[in-house]
Order: structure tokens, then sequence, then C-alpha cells
């Protein structure tokens, strides 16, 4: 796995990266599976239900929404390890000062902290699905709320890592420039959805096209690409420093 | 560094000062105990003597406490200043509101 | 640490690599650029949009909440879909100065508490007030208690973050005064430790509904939000300070 | 405001008065932003609390019967004392005797650290009379003494940090020593202030 360099204490700061890459696609597939058995997301629920008719399907689904926020909750933020290997590898960058990577950091945190409260939401109106309607549909709205809408810190971490790789530019670029643009790419798609807080219908209100469908792919095709380009950087940098020094 | 020399002096000298500022800061601190309103057995009333008798008291102290503790007296003049408008920005609004 | 064998120690021997363009502070000064630009459209959303800052009253009825939102309803959801675009860069001012921070003598340890600290409370400092304002705005025939659920909600969490941002602040002045690069000036420190008594005095928000000491106190916020304003320039002018004294090509030690 | 002070914060050594004896800053330009702001942001607190007392002052004057003058002026005696030693502990560490400064400053300490037993006392009482923060002449007393007493405590620090100072040969700055005794001085200032303004006004 690590290139035929076997214990030595550098080679534990690859290897602890190569776990957290895979940590995060498990948990990605697990969460695939939580999303696809939340019966809230097919279709999304749309924003105008009444109450009575929100109250009436959280009662009707209790257990499989309890079982989608289970996993939701134990999963999510298992996806911040592939986020901790993007940092480390910012850092690599020789040809800036860091910076990029240190924003990129601090943004995680902060959408992560978001991440899982949106989730809360939904469990607290499933936990008592009997609660009077009105409770239940400010619960849901405001669990739909925190899921789509804030997309600030994600196009954050996806501008600085593009700003990263286009000051990479060195001969050792620790990233193919075509990430960059990619990652821009995901920032432009999320963006969006930030719209969903204003419309109550249509494609920008948050079961439409772009806020709820474009938003989501483009988040999952994000992590699915990163894992990917993120294990032949790991692994490029064991070769580095494995064999040579 | 010739400071030191000329602190020294002026320290020994205003020692005896200084004591005497925190004896006439005690003495008025006892003495107003008997201005307060909080003794028992007899119904507060507001007075405004007293209560300019307050404003002039805090006034005198604080500007002790500024001028010998806080070391002002010999400072540049800028911070001389600055104190000395705080005491007086603050005092007077606060008679001012108390008074309108 | 590999990453140690790249990057030594010392910040005037971290010059770039031979490998490396010619050292330029461009990231350094994109970064920096978002912190006024981000507390700009911060004071537009929170001021004319959410209204949050001056604060709506805590002592009124249901009925005065209810039509606070039947007032405001509409600046209110834009407010949060700009908040919601441009709220990262709260992360970027505060990964920023735990950057500058990382760059002292004083070890990383208050940068990391400071990034932290800041990080956590962006969600109940900023976005929730944000979030609840905006689900009483979307459906005004909301039942009042909810609405006053949703009103009280967001502001104690708006006005209730404290010890997030305390908890940063005390990292913050401790790192400079225990810092020997100068990163930032001394009298920062001091003057946030103005903003630590600042929290103090803030707690009496979720004490009295009324009065000077309320949510919309003349000593709580209003005085709160003056020194606020003063350091939060304050910082903004040091830490422009320090980027323009960063040496080119250099980075904090590991 | 704040911006002439930080740059004369940035000026170490200001130039000069022309007067016989050469003016002298004590501590340094930080402290005394620090101590000068804090002193307008009391200033802020005291002149709020004033107007708030002008709108009903019937209720603020029957609440402030019920305060404990003799404690509160047991209290301004302690600071004061303690302000006293600091003052001639700065005097001391000047004139080359910095076990005695040391000595000195840990007075003041056990002064500081009496002040804050006799507050809480003085709350514990309060409160068990049934006076909490509900009233409004109350909220104003708990809030100014709470403050205050934060900064009681961290002058406590402070003045631990001095002796330490002050205990090592190597170091011994006397500007170091200055700034805590300025701080320490604001303290006891600011107290003065609420003593007159909380306990004695009408």
């Amino acid at each position: 796995m690590t290139a035929g360099v076997d214990d030595l204490p550098r080679t534990s700061n690859v290897r602890t990266q190569q776990m957290a890459l895979w940590t995060t696609a498990v948990a990605l597939v697990i969460l695939l599976i939580a999303y696809a058995a939340f019966p809230g997301f097919w279709p999304p629920m749309s924003p105008q239900l009444s109450a009575d008719q929100v109250a009436t399907f959280y009662r009707a689904h209790t257990a499989w929404i309890r079982f989608s926020m289970v996993t939701f909750n134990l999963c999510g933020i298992m996806l911040l390890p592939m986020f901790g290997v993007i940092v480390v590898q910012m850092k690599r960058m020789t040809t800036q000062s860091q910076v990029f990577a240190y924003v990129f950091l601090s943004a995680t945190v902060s959408s992560s902290t978001i991440f899982a409260l949106a989730d809360i939401f939904f469990a607290t109106a499933a936990f008592r699905p009997n609660r009077d309607p009105e409770i239940v549909l400010v619960l849901n709205d405001l669990g739909w709320l925190v899921f789509v809408a804030p997309v600030g810190m994600a196009l954050v971490q996806n501008i600085m890592l593009a700003l990263a790789i286009y000051h990479d530019n060195g001969a050792g670029a620790i990233f193919p420039r075509w990430v960059g643009y990619f990652s821009l790419a995901v920032a432009i798609a999320m963006a969006p959805s930030a719209l969903s807080v204003a419309f109550d219908s249509g494609p920008f209100a948050w079961n439409g096209v772009i806020s709820f469908w474009l938003r989501n792919i483009a988040f999952g095709t994000f992590v699915v690409v990163m894992l990917v380009v993120l294990r032949k950087t790991v692994h490029q940098q064991s070769v580095d420093e494995g064999p040579f020094q | 560094m010739t400071r030191p020399t000329i602190i020294r002096n002026s320290a020994q000298g205003s020692t005896r000062a200084i004591t005497i500022a925190w004896i006439v800061l005690c003495a008025l601190t006892i003495g107003t105990w008997s201005l307060a309103p909080a003794h028992s057995g007899v119904a507060a009333v507001a007075s405004v003597s007293i209560s300019v008798a307050v404003v002039v008291l805090g006034f005198i102290k604080g500007r002790l406490i500024i001028r010998y503790f806080m070391e002002v007296r010999t400072a540049p003049r800028w911070l001389r200043l600055a104190a000395d408008g705080w005491l007086l920005v603050l005092w007077t609004a606060v008679l001012v509101i108390y008074l309108v | 640490m590999s990453v140690s064998e790249l990057t030594p120690d010392d910040e005037k021997a971290t010059a770039v690599a031979d490998s490396a363009a010619p050292a330029s502070k461009r990231d350094l000064n994109i970064v920096f650029w978002i912190f006024p630009a981000f507390f700009g459209v911060f004071g537009i959303v929170f001021v004319p949009l959410l209204r949050v800052i001056p604060p709506p009253r805590p002592d009124v009825g249901y009925a005065g909440m209810i039509s606070f939102f039947e007032a405001h309803h509409t600046t209110i959801r834009i407010g949060l879909v700009l908040l919601c675009l441009a709220f990262g860069g709260a992360a970027v001012a505060n990964g920023y100065v735990a950057y500058q921070m990382k760059r002292m003598t004083s070890g990383p340890v208050f940068a990391y508490v400071y990034m932290g600290g800041m990080a956590v409370g962006v969600l109940p400092g900023m976005l929730l007030v944000a979030v609840c304002f905006d689900a009483a705005s979307m459906r005004l025939d909301r039942a009042p208690r909810v609405v006053g659920f949703l009103y009280d909600l967001g502001m104690l969490s708006f006005n209730g973050s404290l010890g997030c941002f305390s908890t940063a602040y005390l990292a913050f002045a401790i790192a400079i005064l225990l810092d020997r690069n100068k990163i930032f000036p001394k009298w920062l420190a001091y003057l946030t430790i103005w903003q630590i008594v600042t929290e103090l005095l803030a707690t009496m928000m979720w004490v009295l509904p009324a009065g000077p000491f309320a949510w919309n106190g003349s000593m709580t916020f209003w005085l709160g939000t003056a020194i606020f304003a003063i350091w939060l320039n304050c910082q903004g002018l040091m830490l422009k300070k320090a980027t323009d004294q960063q040496p080119a090509g250099t980075r904090p030690p590991e | 405001m704040t911006e002439s002070r930080s740059e004369s914060a940035v000026l170490p050594d200001p130039p000069a008065a022309a007067t016989a004896k050469a003016p002298h800053l004590p501590g340094d330009g930080a402290i005394w932003v620090m101590v000068l702001g804090d002193m307008i942001i009391f200033g802020a607190y005291f002149l709020i609390y004033m107007v708030h007392r002008a709108m009903t002052p019937e209720a603020f004057l029957a609440a402030q019967q019920h305060l404990n003058v003799t404690v509160g002026v047991i209290n301004t005696l302690v600071l004061l004392t303690s302000s006293w030693f600091v003052v001639r502990g700065v005097c001391a560490a000047r004139d080359g005797h910095p076990e005695r400064a040391a000595r000195l400053l840990c007075g003041a300490g056990a002064c500081g650290l009496a002040f804050i037993a006799i507050k809480a006392y003085e709350w514990s009482t309060e409160i068990s009379h049934g006076y909490t923060v509900h009233n409004g002449f109350f909220s104003f007393y708990y809030v100014l003494t709470g403050v205050h007493v934060f900064h009681v405590t961290l002058g406590l620090l402070i003045l631990g940090l001095c002796v330490r100072e002050l205990s090592v040969p190597a170091r011994r700055r006397i500007s170091f020593v200055e700034q805590g005794a300025t701080y320490w001085h604001m303290v006891d200032l600011l107290w003065v202030v609420i003593f007159g303004l909380l306990y004695v006004m009408r």
C-alpha cells in the first residue's frame, strides 16, 4: 500500500491519510443508503405541504425517517476525514503561504456543525409524530432550510481549494490543475440553492431541480471525484517521501 | 539611563505625599458613611445637597487616586489632560442627569 | 512529521523551495480582503435585511412579533439568501486570523482554539437567527405561539453564543500577550479583554426580558455593539498590518 | 478617540513636556489604552445607570436602602489600602528593594482577596433577602459589582505576575510592575465611583 515502505514513522502520515479516505468512502456508501431510505427525499417534500399533510407524512413513515436520520447522524460527519486529507495536502503545496489551507479548515469546521444540525430537526419531528401538526411543520421547515440552503461554507471550501491549486504552479504541483476548475464548477452548481429560502415552488424551492438535485448531486460527485484524486495524491506523497529520502 | 535616579528622588519625596493621600481618601470614605441612605430605621429621602456632596467627593477622591496612586501627576501632558477630562466629563454628566 | 522536512520550523528559513515561482503575497492579500468584504455584507444582511440589528423588542406579545414578520418578511428572506451565500466569509476571516496567530512565538495552541471557537460560533451566533426568522417569514399564518418560539429562539441564539466567542477572545488575547514576533500589538489584546467583559454583561440577555439588560438593552446591546465595532475595526486594521509585514514566501512554522 | 490612543500606544516615548522634571509615563502606552478605554466603558455604564435612576428615582432610592453601607465602606477602605500597598511596592521596586516590593504586592493581593470575600458575603445576604436582578436597581448593582469583581480577579492574576517578575533576578522590569500597578489603581478608582453612585447617592 505504501510503495514498499514499512513501518517508518514518517509513513504513518501517509497511512492515516489512506485510512481517512477509506473511512469517508465507507461513510459515503452508508450515507447514500440512508439517503435512499429517507422517504422525504422521494420526491423531496414540497414547501407547500400543509401542517396536517406534513404531520401525516411523519406519522406514516416514522420508522424509515428514524432509520435514515440515525444513520445520517452517525455517518454524516464521517465525510470529514476526506476534508482533513485535503487540508494536509493543501499544506504540502510549496509555492504559497498555506493560508488557503487554514481558511479551508476553518470553513470545514463550520460547515460540519451546520450539516449536523439539519438532521436534529428531522429527527425531533419524527421522535413524537403525534405532536401538534404546527410543531411538526416548523421542525420540518427548519430541517429543510438548514439542510439545503447554507452553502456558503461549501462555496468557501471549493473556492479556496481552487485558488490554492491555481497558485500551486511549481514543478511539484500537488493536484492536477483540472481539479481546481472542477472544484469551482461544483461551487457554481451548489450556489443557487441559497435561493431556496426565498422560493416556495419551482426549480429554486428546496425541493426543486436546482436547489435539491443539482446541489446534492454536485456535492456527491465532488466527494467521489476527490476520493479518487486524493488516493492518487497520497500515493504520490508516499512515493516522494518514502524511498527517495 | 538617567531616568531611574530622577524617579528615585521623586519617589522618596512622594512616599509621604502618597500616604497622606491614602489617609485623606480613607477619611473621606468614612465621612460619606453617614450620608448613605441605607441606615436602618430611617426612611431615606432624596437629597440634592447630599447627592451634590457625593459628586464633589467622588471627583476629589478620583483625582487623588489618579494623581497620587496612578502617578499621573508626573505623567506626560496628554495623559494628565485625558484623566482629568474623564473625571470632569463623568461627574458633570452624573450631576446633570441627576438634576435634570 | 514528514511535512516538516519540507518546511523547516524557522519562518525565516522557510523561503519557498527552489522549484517555485517568484514569491508573491497575492494569496495573503486575496484572503485578507475577504475580511472587510465579508463584514460589509454582514452589515447589510443583519441591519436593513434581517432586522436583527437593531434588535426587535423582546417585550412585545405575540401580536407584536407577528406584525414584525408581516412587516419585514420579504427583506428577511432576501437577507437569508445573501447570508447563505456569503457567510463562508466568516470562516475566511476567522481562519485568516488563526493563520496569523500561528506565526506567533506563542505556539499553535491558541491559534487552533481561536479557529475552533469562532468556527463553531458561526452556527448559533449568525446562521440560526436568520433561519428562524426565515421559517417565521415563509408561513405568516403559523400559530402565534410557534411564531413567538421562532422569534425567541432566533434572538436568544444570536445573543447567547457567548461561550464560543469568549473562548476565542481569551485565546486571542493570551496569544498576543505571549507573542514575541509582534504579529499583533499588545493593546489589541487589551481591547479583546473588553470584548470578554462585554460577553459577561451579555449573559443578562437570557435572564431579563425588558430594560437596560434585555437583548435590546442600552447596557447589553448598544454598548456591547459599540465596543464590538471598535474592536472589529482595530482587528481588521491590525490584520492588514500583519499581512503587509509578513515576508513574501514565508509560512507559519509547523 | 481610540485611534488617537492607539497612535500614542505605538509611540513608546511621547515627547517630553517642557517641564523641569522629565514627565514619566507609568507602565507603557498599551496599558493606558486599556485603562483609559476601560474607564470610558465604565463611564458609559455609570451614565446609563444614572439615566435609569432618573427615570424612577423613588424605586431606586428604596432599593438602595437595602444595601449594607457598612460593608461598602469597609470594602472601599480595603481596596484603598491595597492601592497604597501597590504604590509603595512600586516605590520599593524603583529604590532597588525587589523583595520588599514583592511583599507589599502580596499585601495588596491579600486585600484584593478580602475584597472578593466581603463582596461574596454581601451578595449572598442580598440574594438571601430576595433581592435579585429582577429589580431595576439591583440588576445594575449585580452587573456593575460583578464586572468590577471580574476586574479585581484579573488584577489579582496581574499582581501575581508582577510578584513573579520581581522574584526572578534576571527580569525585574520596573515598567512591567508599573503596568500592573496602573491597572490595579484603575480597579480601585472604578470602585470608588461605584461606591458613590450605588451606596451613597440619594
